[in-house]
């Protein structure tokens, strides 16, 4: 078994091109699911019965069930559905044409993403002692306030290794959008690698792309993590 | 380098060599598993032919996916891998393709019934609108529509690569507007929309299909196995002169699809 | 009248802990909670600053007239923007340094500059002893210097009440001192001040009120001389027989 | 939608056709969460160690392993391991079980996830907790298995669920060396229909997983309230919540002696 | 010689917080260590127990000797099983019961049998006054109540050394008076302790031994009469002058 070493160096170049996808499809779901996420989070804190029941089936659905199949859901219904929607209004536009499938892409990754993180947020905000919030209220300022300057800062230390986690799953797992004709990373591997059956060559330069766009990103959450850490790290 | 010695090690034992077929798991009726768990289809059908001819080996049938056939007969966990695969040059690198085909596929277009009129073949429907259902790379069908767009370069079909996506949706598709054509094999089209207990067999007055041609597919063989390749080709040619596999071919198609290969492809 | 509290109920999973609490404070007192411990001092406060929500009981503070048990929350922000709490176990901000502890409540919660929240925060630090500890996490900080942190954090935001929950446990007798002195000065300055405390000392020179608590209830109150001098109750006699110098009838202050 | 055949009986009846299959999934998943948390539990072990070279030894590990996708894995696993096991000890696992590579490839992944999860957690509890149960006498490992990780536990639970799912959902990479489980019987099902009913098999395999995400969700949350002690931000509002209840219940019972006697 | 303390050093982020500390403790010694906050005290106790690892010093126990700067695990373990700390944040077991916090000591740590160890759990409990309160967990307790749970456990294991770290600062008066007496039960047994602490009154009756800290630093040592009667330094005049009654020289204790 010998390894098409030309085919590799080239495609290596090709595969690079896709990082923007990866990047932007990742970045845009984590940007966009992070508050709403947080909201969810703080819903489910509440215990309220109606929202933090909404939130769990929410979250055990979009969670639990494979998200190839969501996407078999949204981007072969959903377009369906707006077009006939858009027909019988008698609109004239073109549903197929005018939604790049990237939309979708992002719609589907966002709403995972939302699940994923409202419970990492959901365990961070667990790990602070109550008596925080009550400090920060009884000085007058408003739950929201105490939050911003006082549980997220500490329940972020707690949350950073696990978004992390989240965020190169995403990288990885975004290669899904494929089903959608979006090309990332893998897809372009994928394409090259069919015409010759080149897999194992493609797969190892995607593997390399992985390794050097996970590598810099954990550096850079773990940076994070002891930046903002420095108030607990005391007693070693 | 290892698997080698393993094998001749295995063979001084007197023990017989043991081929693995790697088969596709879901290409019905083509590659599959049947209800009772059993490697399956056409050309599984044919391999266990071939299997009687060479009692020298011992066969060994390993159903999985695309993806591990194609790595495994290259590293040569597999001996043969056979997913209806065409032959191109690119593949022959790194594969051994033997002389005889195994089987054939016929492929073609499903259309709207409503732009029958304007779409008769792949260079009309290049000119009508050319927007056809993405199709997975690995798919054989990708490089059928390349080859033709390189030969036609100036009446090109929108080819967009995606993951596999599943019938239900390309017919659907076509048939709402989103895209106009999709490339499909016949004998699909024949039982989901002609069969009149095809699913799609509703829709028949909506969608009609165009023959584009059919395609001998093979099976691979490890770069290594040439001898064995050579062994296959003798044997199917003997299951082809005895009509045994025109006989498999009715059983699995209820036809014969060697009628369908042009004699270029042969 | 600045606060007047009636009839506080609260339990703890069907637990009596507070039963009919009763308080009425003017602007400028110095009410000072005694009683052993558990007996409901700390819910109390709680339930005034609504960290815990009274099963009964209403309030008026300033204008507003509130019910305890169901307040709503702009009301309850009315009220925490005209108080403060110090905690019995601190709660410091723990991403927080000292100086931003105390900052805080000013830059956030009342809208003051920056540069000028950090010259209160550097005074209300200084007054208690911490100049050379501005910049010291919650973690870094002794026990005694924590203490000190959440009083400063109190009275930073010039709060017309503070509640302070034992607020010298953890300090040295000498330290004790000083901020007693702080506090005494706060009174003179006209804050009212409810105090959980058993410095009997400050009691006897600052309190303008005495209430002594037993098992959720008042069971004595009154100034500070008459409980101190001549309590009327058998549990308040036994309760400071114990602990004031010269066997719980000491009328020369110095003596401690 | 009028042009796409819908037929709820298929779906239905698919479902005890593919529940069988659910059988590898959940043997694939259940032996790689079980091993891999053990994993996950020796990775955070060793990342917090003081010894350097392991705490790099077991970071540069989770760095590596969360860069590699899984099917990328699977194949150097499927691939590789046997060829290492026969140069190493000249013996063959070529003919294992394939879900043995399959669990050995998830063990790989998930112990790197959640060895994060893990730490994370471990580091939330406060340290006191920790000191006061050396300090009397407990050993270092007792005080962490009695009183750190039933607190740490509560805090972890949120994250572990996402990653057990997600490692639920990840056992369909099975099917790629050719193991045939929920999914795979679903494509096989699809594909003896010549690529009919895909979305009803498609439901019907979203409804099972979803069924089972909520059975392991529910026994989380039963795990969860029994650890939870009263301690966290989230139990200040619990305990308001009681009380809105319980005011309800007053609003009623006072109904006839009106409001604020 | 039960313990021989030797030149304890500790910096915190380049800070000496303790400077060259000898301590030599005999058994059944009751010492008691006194000090403004911030001056070491706490870090002291830590260095004592491994909380906290000295950058230099040596300490003998028993028969072990040890480098307090690297000690070997083991050692470490000798020492715990034979120790109990008295936390000055009380550190309770948030997820254990009043109960379990006094009795996980006796049952994981010294494979002392269920119920048995219940039975020492609850004559622990009932010493400190909390009968009542078995089953509640630490968030559910007020602070004098955790504080107590936190004796309790500490006294429960019955070590050979008790480090307390202000044990009676979340108490009332009456409470103190309680918990020194049942200290004062435990050294009268033998037990040896080494106490910070801020009440005199406990200092002055069972003190065998002063220590007066400042800075880091021992400022002056001795028997209890002599730090509170014949203070030497100034510093310790200073300090003992404002806390003791009859501003510092006092021979009749009953007056406090
Ligand atoms: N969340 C709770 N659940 C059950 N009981 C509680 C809870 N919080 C407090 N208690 C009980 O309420 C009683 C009063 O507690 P509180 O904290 O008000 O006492 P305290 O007077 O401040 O005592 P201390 O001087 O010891 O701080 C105590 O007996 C305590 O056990
Ligand atoms: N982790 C740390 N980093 C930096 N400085 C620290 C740290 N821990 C303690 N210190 C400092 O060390 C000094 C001694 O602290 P320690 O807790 O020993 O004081 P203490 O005598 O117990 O005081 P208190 O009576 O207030 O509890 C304090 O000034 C404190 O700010
Ligand atoms: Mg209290
Ligand atoms: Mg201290």
């Amino acid at each position: 078994m010998d390894l098409d070493l030309d085919f590799m160096y080239e495609t290596f170049f090709k595969i690079l091109g896709g990082i923007s996808t990866t990047l932007e499809l990742t970045i845009l779901s984590l940007l966009l699911a992070a508050p709403i996420a947080f909201y969810m989070a703080v819903l489910r804190l509440n215990d309220a019965k109606i929202s933090s029941g909404a939130v769990r089936v929410y979250v055990s659905f979009v969670r639990g069930t494979p998200i190839i199949l969501q996407i078999l859901l949204l981007y072969s219904l959903l377009p369906s559905v707006l077009n006939t929607i858009v027909q019988t209004l008698g609109i004239n536009f073109n549903v197929f044409d005018a939604i790049d499938p990237f939309f979708y892409a992002v719609v589907v990754f966002s709403l995972n993403t939302i699940a994923l993180l409202s419970e990492v947020f959901r365990s961070a905000l667990i790990s602070i002692s109550k008596g925080q919030l009550e400090a920060g209220l009884s000085i007058g300022l408003t739950r929201f306030q105490v939050y911003i300057h006082v549980i997220i800062p500490q329940a972020m230390v707690v949350a950073l290794p696990n978004i992390c986690n989240i965020t190169v799953n995403l990288i990885k797992g975004t290669s899904l959008a494929f089903l959608m004709t979006v090309k990332d990373v893998l897809a372009i591997g994928k394409i090259a690698a069919s015409f010759g059956y080149n897999y194992i060559e493609a797969y190892i330069d995607v593997f390399f792309v992985y390794i050097i766009l996970c590598t810099i990103i954990q550096v850079l959450y773990t940076a994070a993590e002891s930046k903002i850490s420095t108030f607990r790290a005391m007693h070693v | 380098g290892k698997s080698e010695t393993k094998e001749t090690a295995a063979g001084t034992d007197g023990a017989k060599k043991v081929i693995t077929v790697a088969h596709t798991n879901y290409y019905v009726p083509y590659d599959y598993v049947n209800d009772k768990g059993e490697s399956d289809g056409f050309e599984v059908a044919v391999m266990k032919e071939v299997a009687k001819k060479l009692p020298q080996y011992e066969f060994k049938f390993v159903p999985t996916s695309d993806d591990d056939l194609l790595i495994g007969v290259e590293s040569g966990k597999y001996t043969v891998g056979t997913k209806g695969i065409w032959k191109t040059p690119a593949r022959e690198k790194k594969y051994i393709f033997p002389k005889n085909y195994i089987g054939a596929s016929v492929i073609g277009l499903v259309i709207r019934k409503d732009t029958a009129d304007k779409i008769k073949d792949m260079e009309s429907f290049a000119a009508y609108s050319g927007k056809l259902v993405p199709i997975a790379p690995q798919n054989a069908q990708y490089a059928v529509v390349e080859e033709y767009n390189k030969s036609h370069p100036d009446k090109q079909i929108k080819l967009v690569p995606s993951e596999a996506f599943k019938v239900s949706d390309a017919y659907t598709w076509v048939m709402e507007g989103r895209y106009d054509a999709y490339f499909e094999v016949e004998l699909n089209y024949k039982n989901n929309v002609l069969n009149k207990n095809g699913s799609y067999h509703q829709f028949a007055d909506n969608v009609s299909y165009i023959r584009y041609k059919g395609i001998p597919t093979y099976p691979l063989f490890n770069k290594k196995e040439q001898k064995f390749a050579d062994e296959y080709d003798k044997a199917i040619e003997e299951l082809r002169a005895e009509g045994k596999i025109a006989e498999l071919e009715n059983k699995y198609f209820g036809e014969s699809l060697s009628n369908y290969i042009g004699d270029s492809d042969k | 009248m600045l606060m007047q509290i009636k009839n506080v109920r609260k339990q703890f999973n069907g637990v009596d802990v507070l039963k009919n609490v009763n308080v009425d404070v003017q602007k400028g007192d110095v009410i000072v909670i005694l009683g052993p411990s558990g007996s409901g001092k700390t819910t109390f406060l709680r339930c005034l600053n609504f960290l815990e929500q009274a099963d009964e009981g209403t309030m008026q503070f300033d204008t507003l007239h509130l019910d305890l048990s169901h307040t709503s929350s702009s009301d309850i922000a009315k009220v925490r923007k005209k108080t403060a709490f110090v905690f019995q176990n601190y709660n410091l901000f723990a991403n927080k340094t000292a100086l931003e502890n105390v900052t805080l409540g000013l830059t956030a919660g009342r809208h003051v500059g920056k540069s000028e929240a950090l010259a209160i925060g550097r005074q209300a630090l200084d007054k208690v002893g911490l100049s050379d500890r501005y910049d010291y996490y919650p973690a870094q900080l002794s026990g005694g210097q924590q203490q000190r942190v959440g009083i400063a954090r109190a009275i930073a935001v010039k709060p017309d009440v503070i509640l302070f929950d034992e607020p010298t446990s953890a300090l040295d007798p000498e330290l004790i001192g000083e901020v007693l002195r702080v506090m005494k000065k706060l009174a003179e300055e006209g804050t009212t001040m409810i105090v959980v405390t058993h410095e009997m000392k400050f009691a006897q020179d600052v309190a303008t009120h005495v209430i002594f608590m037993d098992g959720g209830v008042i069971v004595e109150e009154g100034a500070a001389e008459d409980i101190f001098v001549h309590p009327k109750h058998d549990r308040t006699k036994m309760f400071l027989k114990r602990i004031l110098p010269c066997g719980g009838i000491c009328e020369e202050y110095e003596c401690r | 939608m009028n042009y796409r055949p819908f037929d709820p009986s298929f779906l239905l009846q698919s479902i005890p056709a593919l529940l069988p299959y659910l059988q590898i999934t959940l043997f694939v998943g259940i032996s790689s969460i079980v091993f891999g948390s053990i994993f996950g539990i020796l990775l955070a072990k060793a990342k917090l160690s003081s010894i350097g070279p392991l705490r790099w030894l077991a970071q540069g590990y989770t760095y590596v392993m969360r860069c590699t996708p899984s099917i990328v894995l699977l194949f150097i696993v499927f691939y590789g391991l046997p060829k290492l096991v026969d140069g190493l000890f000249n013996y063959q696992i070529d003919d294992w079980d394939r879900s043995v590579f399959a669990i050995i490839t998830l063990v790989l992944l998930f112990g790197a996830y959640v060895s994060e999860v893990f730490r994370s957690a471990y580091l939330a509890v406060p340290r006191g907790q920790y000191e006061a149960a050396v300090s009397i006498g407990l050993t270092p490992l007792q005080a962490v298995i009695q009183v750190v990780i039933p607190q740490a536990m509560i805090i972890a639970l949120p994250n572990f669920g996402n990653s057990v799912i997600n490692l639920l959902k990840e056992g369909a990479l099975a099917y790629t060396i050719g193991l045939i489980d929920l999914i795979g019987k679903g494509n096989l099902i699809i594909s003896q229909n010549f690529g009919a009913y895909a979305i009803e098999i498609y439901l019907a395999c979203m409804f099972i997983y979803w069924v089972m995400a909520l059975l392991i969700e529910k026994v989380f949350f039963i795990i969860e309230k029994r650890l939870d002690k009263g301690q966290t931000l989230k139990t200040v509002q619990t305990v308001k919540q009681d009380k809105k209840r319980a005011r309800l219940f007053l609003i009623k019972g006072v109904k006839f002696h009106g409001p604020g006697s």
